[in-house]
């Protein structure tokens, strides 16, 4: 190819279809798109050519709708190595190791085939870790389901945890937490937020850029099919000699190649060949060859027909477009090829040059020989339409009195159901089917803490991770939510004795075009940014996936938070088991009794309404600092936020994961009971301790409520005068549910 | 005591095995690629858990005809013992070192999970720092663990005194409740006649330190190291 | 009476197992194979005597349960 | 030239799949349904035009990777 070639304008290929306004709507593009697009062409595009700017100004790559709100996000702090802009996020944590991380949406594949779907967003989060030069350590994952009742709800549950499972158990990264939620908003939309966390070394970080005209450009891991190539171009049937084999196919993932490519990429990584690397997610070859060439303010010649395909008859255009798993592009040091080559061949995984960097800022696509596609780069990516849509604030609705709800008519009984209610009911139905104990550093397990604890190998530091987001907050008033989830997220890292150091978050939302959505979501970016700031917690990754509807019907609002810690000595850490008698229980921070928009409000008396708790930054700071500094003094046994169900729940939780029981007497001052057991005020912890003297007496120094409750021991939870129940029938109700509702027929 | 750990396409509990090894005998040891027809001597085989080949097919029926695997039944035809765990279980009989075969999990499901196991003997390299009828505390992970053979095979097994653990509850009892799989009876793990190949579905190697699964597992290595130095 | 269904992943759909079973293939000394494709092969006994009325209702199950009819295809033989 | 194979269970030999199929068929409404056994169905290309050669290829490839002969039977058919 030579650059001679380059300047002629590319030729239309047999059976390609005329670009109809039709075609181009197909492609999602508005008509004042591809005004913007003929205007930077100069002429009518091919299609492939079409077929890339679809791709790259789609929702999903070019963040229209969001980007002017992600922009207020912090995204800086001092041991923040790269924020957003890459694959994903790096912070340092001591020692010269980073920790690099992000968390990604695969909300529709997972709806249309769960197992797939979801096991592809599985593959998808491992690859932008690994990319980056990670071994992943640890995933995570988010998932909101439809109403337990709706038809489709169990048969996706199945799929799609049997989906994480299948591809993190295979290639053998622990599945040590996440969250899981049902709620009917998801019942023709779930989401499944997927987060992988990996360790580099500092000095070995690689990124996207591309650099060095000449270099040669590589493709290696799986073949490319014609796997989930966009469904509705695929209407342009003329294009197709073959239709039915052409056929847009759901993508189908294969973690056994992955694993043999995660082990060839780190192994081409400790060499010193490479210069850039980005794997080909959304948009596939696209993307990457783009995002790569754009970061690095050069130009690129693909010559597609060496690509590796797994089909006869594939054109340009699918190879440009094709979402087919499994595959990295690599950017290498001129004269590398061959000990690249033989480290992928050991690896039995394909290998193939197919292009290289050039100065002309123009990406060049040649299919034997011809020029099929010649784009300028920059402008595609400056002049990406970008939309400051309309919104409009969720007003802060009204608060609710506590006295406007009734106190349950059998204590004992509203545990009992609210333990066994589906958003708190034990989910280890679901986690026993992930392993979360491979690589022998899992130090927290799910359930026996607030966020899971990893050990970093060959050194005593620990990562504390954890997801969080409470959906029904968000939907009542966004900017608490949002507020709200962040401060959640630190609280839970916290209350292993974690400091709690960055977040990556994913922003599911509906419809953006609609004034309201929009809101909800400038709303919890406001939130968000207010937390984030206030807490020292900036945002180094995240993802965004909007329209999330069904016949107009958004979802609830869901900015998911995914967020790590470090503690340098993890055997200082705490989980949440209570397995000692005669330990203090302290409640740390003020209970008002919150109940609006509490689980309590919702189970038990069928009510989603009033103002969610009002989240107050300093407060969580001073308190989650606090309580940090007690588990680091080593008098700290247990610690466990207080989130969902409030303060009997917290202690429920705690006796159950531990099997000892405890005894507590409730100062209620003037809070009704039942807004002081249910209420989900925050800020709060609840601490266990064999000091509980110094502990209220180093709160009383601050300046924190911290009030003793009683103390642990025996085989109930008693609350003076309301609630006794053994721990053994909370904890049988708190795990029937899941596999009850599982192994059901509808 | 130099010992191999063997690595296929696929395995990924190679580096927990590994860890295992190293903090009990205080030495690396070697990894051997699957394509290592020869290998240098060593006094212990360890096949590790992992999803060799995807676990497509059938569980170990790839890794099994591999060149290493020719060289590991030479090797231990002379005696060489053998240690497969979880996938190298199922591995080490697809070779036919052990009998039997490793077919999905009653529920269909993976598991992970901490089970119990009854030592059934400690006249074994692999036992003889755990007492007969003592019951231990590890985890398991696996799809594909549910031991079936043959009724001839499982009498002559069980006669020889073959079998090595058995899924049990807390307190000893051989029954259903503390079955993860299906296996038939109970079985964990099992001894070729000789009882230098050991075949077991459960994770010794994750049960060596207190803060990270308990110390259960770490008697089976310290046992491999004192009968072979 | 007896039933056997073929369960096959549909054109174009990734086939993780077969790419892998041939790949072994090849290496264990048989290159003459090419591509290679698994599908599930499932046997029913059936309390149903009618061939149409067994027919449908194998349909059903093969919708409902013993398929993947996004990804797979199927096709149901009655035998005896 | 085209090849199928089938991969069955010998009689006798556990089954917990198609135990897993029959239960969930009965549960899903398929009384009829009695006992269900899953086996493998294996398509391979070959690049062999000889009948007698292809199928004696394919029985070594059976023996030596697709069945596992001691709980496993299989059969051979050659497809055009
Ligand atoms: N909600 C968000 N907050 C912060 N950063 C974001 C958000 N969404 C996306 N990003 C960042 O934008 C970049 C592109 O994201 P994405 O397209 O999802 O990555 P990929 O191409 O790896 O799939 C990433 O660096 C990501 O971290
Ligand atoms: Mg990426």
């Amino acid at each position: 190819m030579t650059i001679a070639a380059e300047k002629n304008p590319p030729v239309k290929l047999p059976n390609e279809p005329q670009i109809t306004p039709q075609i181009v709507a197909e492609h999602g593009l508005a008509p004042d798109e591809y005004e913007r697009l003929l205007k930077i062409m100069g002429r009518t595009p091919t299609m492939v050519e079409l077929g890339i700017f679809s791709a790259m100004w789609s929702e999903h790559c070019s963040y229209k709708s969001s980007k002017v709100w992600l922009k207020k996000l912090p995204t800086k702090a001092p041991w923040v190595i790269q924020g957003p802009g890459e694959n994903a996020g790096v912070i340092d944590i001591g020692d010269g190791q980073a920790a690099i991380f992000k968390m990604e949406s695969h909300n529709h594949p997972s709806y249309i085939e769960p197992y797939q779907g979801a096991a592809t967003g599985v593959g998808g989060i491992l690859r932008d870790v690994f990319t980056m030069g990670a071994r992943p350590i640890a995933n995570l994952n988010a998932l909101r389901f439809g109403d337990p009742s709706h038809p489709k709800t169990r048969h996706l549950v199945s799929g799609v945890v049997a989906g994480i499972g299948g591809y993190g158990n295979c290639m053998g990264i622990p599945t040590v937490g996440g969250e899981t939620n049902f709620h009917a908003a998801y019942n023709g939309n779930i989401l499944v937020n997927a987060m992988t966390v990996g360790i580099a070394p500092t000095d070995r970080i690689f990124y996207a850029a591309a650099a060095g005209v000449g270099n040669p450009l590589v493709y290696v891991g799986s073949k490319t099919g014609r796997d989930g190539i966009h469904g509705a171009t695929m209407s342009s049937t003329e294009f197709s000699e073959d239709s039915e084999s052409k056929r847009p196919t759901v993508q189908v993932g294969d973690p056994f190649v992955e694993k043999l490519l995660l082990e060839a990429c780190l192994e081409l990584m400790a060499t010193d060949a490479i210069v850039a690397i980005q794997d080909m997610g959304a948009a596939g070859l696209t993307s990457s060859s783009f995002e790569m060439a754009a970061k690095g303010g050069l130009g690129v010649i693909v010559e597609l027909d060496k690509v590796p395909m797994r089909e006869t008859g594939m054109n340009p255009y699918e190879l440009m477009l094709s979402e087919s798993q499994e595959r990295m592009l690599i950017v290498l040091k001129p004269g590398r090829e061959e000990l690249a080559r033989k480290i992928f061949e050991k690896w039995e995984l394909d290998f193939a040059v197919i292009g290289r960097l050039t100065d002309t800022e123009r990406m060049v696509l040649t299919w034997h020989g011809d020029v099929v596609g010649n784009i300028p780069i920059p402008p595609l990516v400056t002049e990406a339409p970008m939309y400051e849509r309309p919104w409009t604030l969720t007003p802060l609705p009204p608060v609710l009195d506590a006295r406007q709800v009734p106190a349950p008519k059998d204590w004992n009984a509203s545990l009992l159901a609210l333990m066994s209610c589906p958003d708190l009911a034990s989910k280890a139905w679901i986690w026993h089917q992930y392993d979360h104990l491979i690589m022998g550093n899992t130090a927290i397990r799910p359930q026996d803490g607030d966020a899971a604890l990893v050990r970093v190998a060959g050194g005593q530091k620990g990562l504390a991770m954890t997801s969080d987001c409470t959906p029904r907050y968000v939907q009542a008033h966004p900017e608490t939510g949002g507020r709200q989830a962040v401060a959640e997220a630190w609280r839970n890292i916290t209350a292993t004795g974690a400091t709690p150091l960055a977040v990556t978050d994913n922003m599911n939302f509906g419809n953006p075009q609609k004034p309201e959505i929009m809101g909800q979501f400038a709303g919890a970016i406001m939130g968000m940014t207010e937390a984030c700031s206030t807490l020292d917690f900036p945002v180094v990754s995240g993802n965004v996936s909007l329209y999330n509807e069904t016949e107009g019907r958004p979802i609830l609002p869901t900015p998911t938070i995914g967020a790590v810690g470090v503690i340098k000595d993890i055997n200082k850490a705490v989980g949440s088991r209570l397995t000692q008698d005669g330990l203090g229980i302290v409640l740390v921070g003020e209970t008002k009794g919150w109940l609006g928009q509490s689980l309590y409000l919702r189970e038990a008396c069928s009510r989603e309404e009033g103002a969610p708790p009002p989240v107050d930054l300093a407060i969580e700071r001073r308190n989650g600092d606090f309580v940090r500094a007690q588990i680091d003094a080593g008098r700290v046994s247990a610690c466990h936020d207080l989130s969902d169900g409030g303060l009997l729940v917290g202690l429920a939780e705690m006796c159950i994961a531990g099997g000892t029981g405890v005894d507590v007497t409730l100062a209620l001052g003037d809070v009704p009971s039942h807004a002081f057991l249910y209420g989900e005020d925050q800020a709060r912890y609840l601490i266990a301790s064999g000091r509980p003297q110094e502990v209220l007496s180093a709160a009383e120094s601050a300046g924190i409520p911290a009030v003793l409750l009683g103390y642990s021991g025996g085989p109930s939870l008693i609350v003076k005068g309301l609630v006794s129940l053994p721990i053994a029938d909370i904890r049988a109700a708190h795990e029937a549910w899941l596999p009850t509702y599982m192994n059901a027929v509808e | 005591m130099k010992a191999a750990i063997l690595v296929f396409p696929g395995s990924n509990r190679e580096g927990d095995v590994a860890q295992a090894l190293e903090l009990v005998t205080g030495r690396k040891p070697t990894m051997v690629w699957h394509g290592d027809g020869d290998f240098e001597k060593t006094d212990l085989i360890v096949v590790p858990g992992g999803f060799s080949y995807g676990d497509y097919l059938r569980c170990g029926a790839m890794a099994a005809q591999s060149p290493v695997m020719a060289e590991v039944k030479r090797r231990a035809a002379q005696g060489v013992p053998v240690l497969g765990i979880c996938n190298g279980f199922q591995i080490v009989a697809e070779a036919g070192l052990l009998p039997g075969v490793l077919m999905r999990n009653e529920n269909l499901k993976f598991v992970c999970s901490d089970v119990h196991l009854k030592v059934e003997t400690s006249q074994s390299l692999f036992t003889n720092r755990y007492q007969a009828g003592q019951v231990i505390k590890v985890p398991v992970a696996h799809a594909e663990g549910n031991y079936f053979a043959d009724a001839e095979t499982l009498k002559r097994l069980e006669d020889r005194g073959q079998i090595a653990f058995r899924y049990c509850s807390p307190d000893g009892a051989v029954d259903g409740t503390g079955n993860p799989n299906g296996s038939i009876n109970n079985i964990a793990g099992i001894f070729n006649e000789t009882k230098t190949v050991l075949g077991l579905m459960p994770h010794p190697e994750n049960a060596i330190e207190p803060m990270f699964g308990g110390t259960d597992g770490k008697a089976l290595f310290e046992g491999i190291v004192e009968a072979l130095s | 009476m007896k039933a056997r269904v073929h369960v096959t992943l549909k054109n174009g759909v990734l086939d993780p197992q077969g790419k892998a079973i041939g790949h072994s293939l090849n290496r264990l000394g048989f290159p003459e194979v090419g591509d290679v494709r698994q599908g599930k092969f499932i046997e029913l006994e059936l309390a149903e005597t009618d061939a149409a009325k067994a027919r449908a209702r194998l349909d059903e199950m093969c919708r409902k349960l013993l398929a993947n009819t996004v990804i797979e295809n199927y096709s149901i033989e009655l035998v005896g």
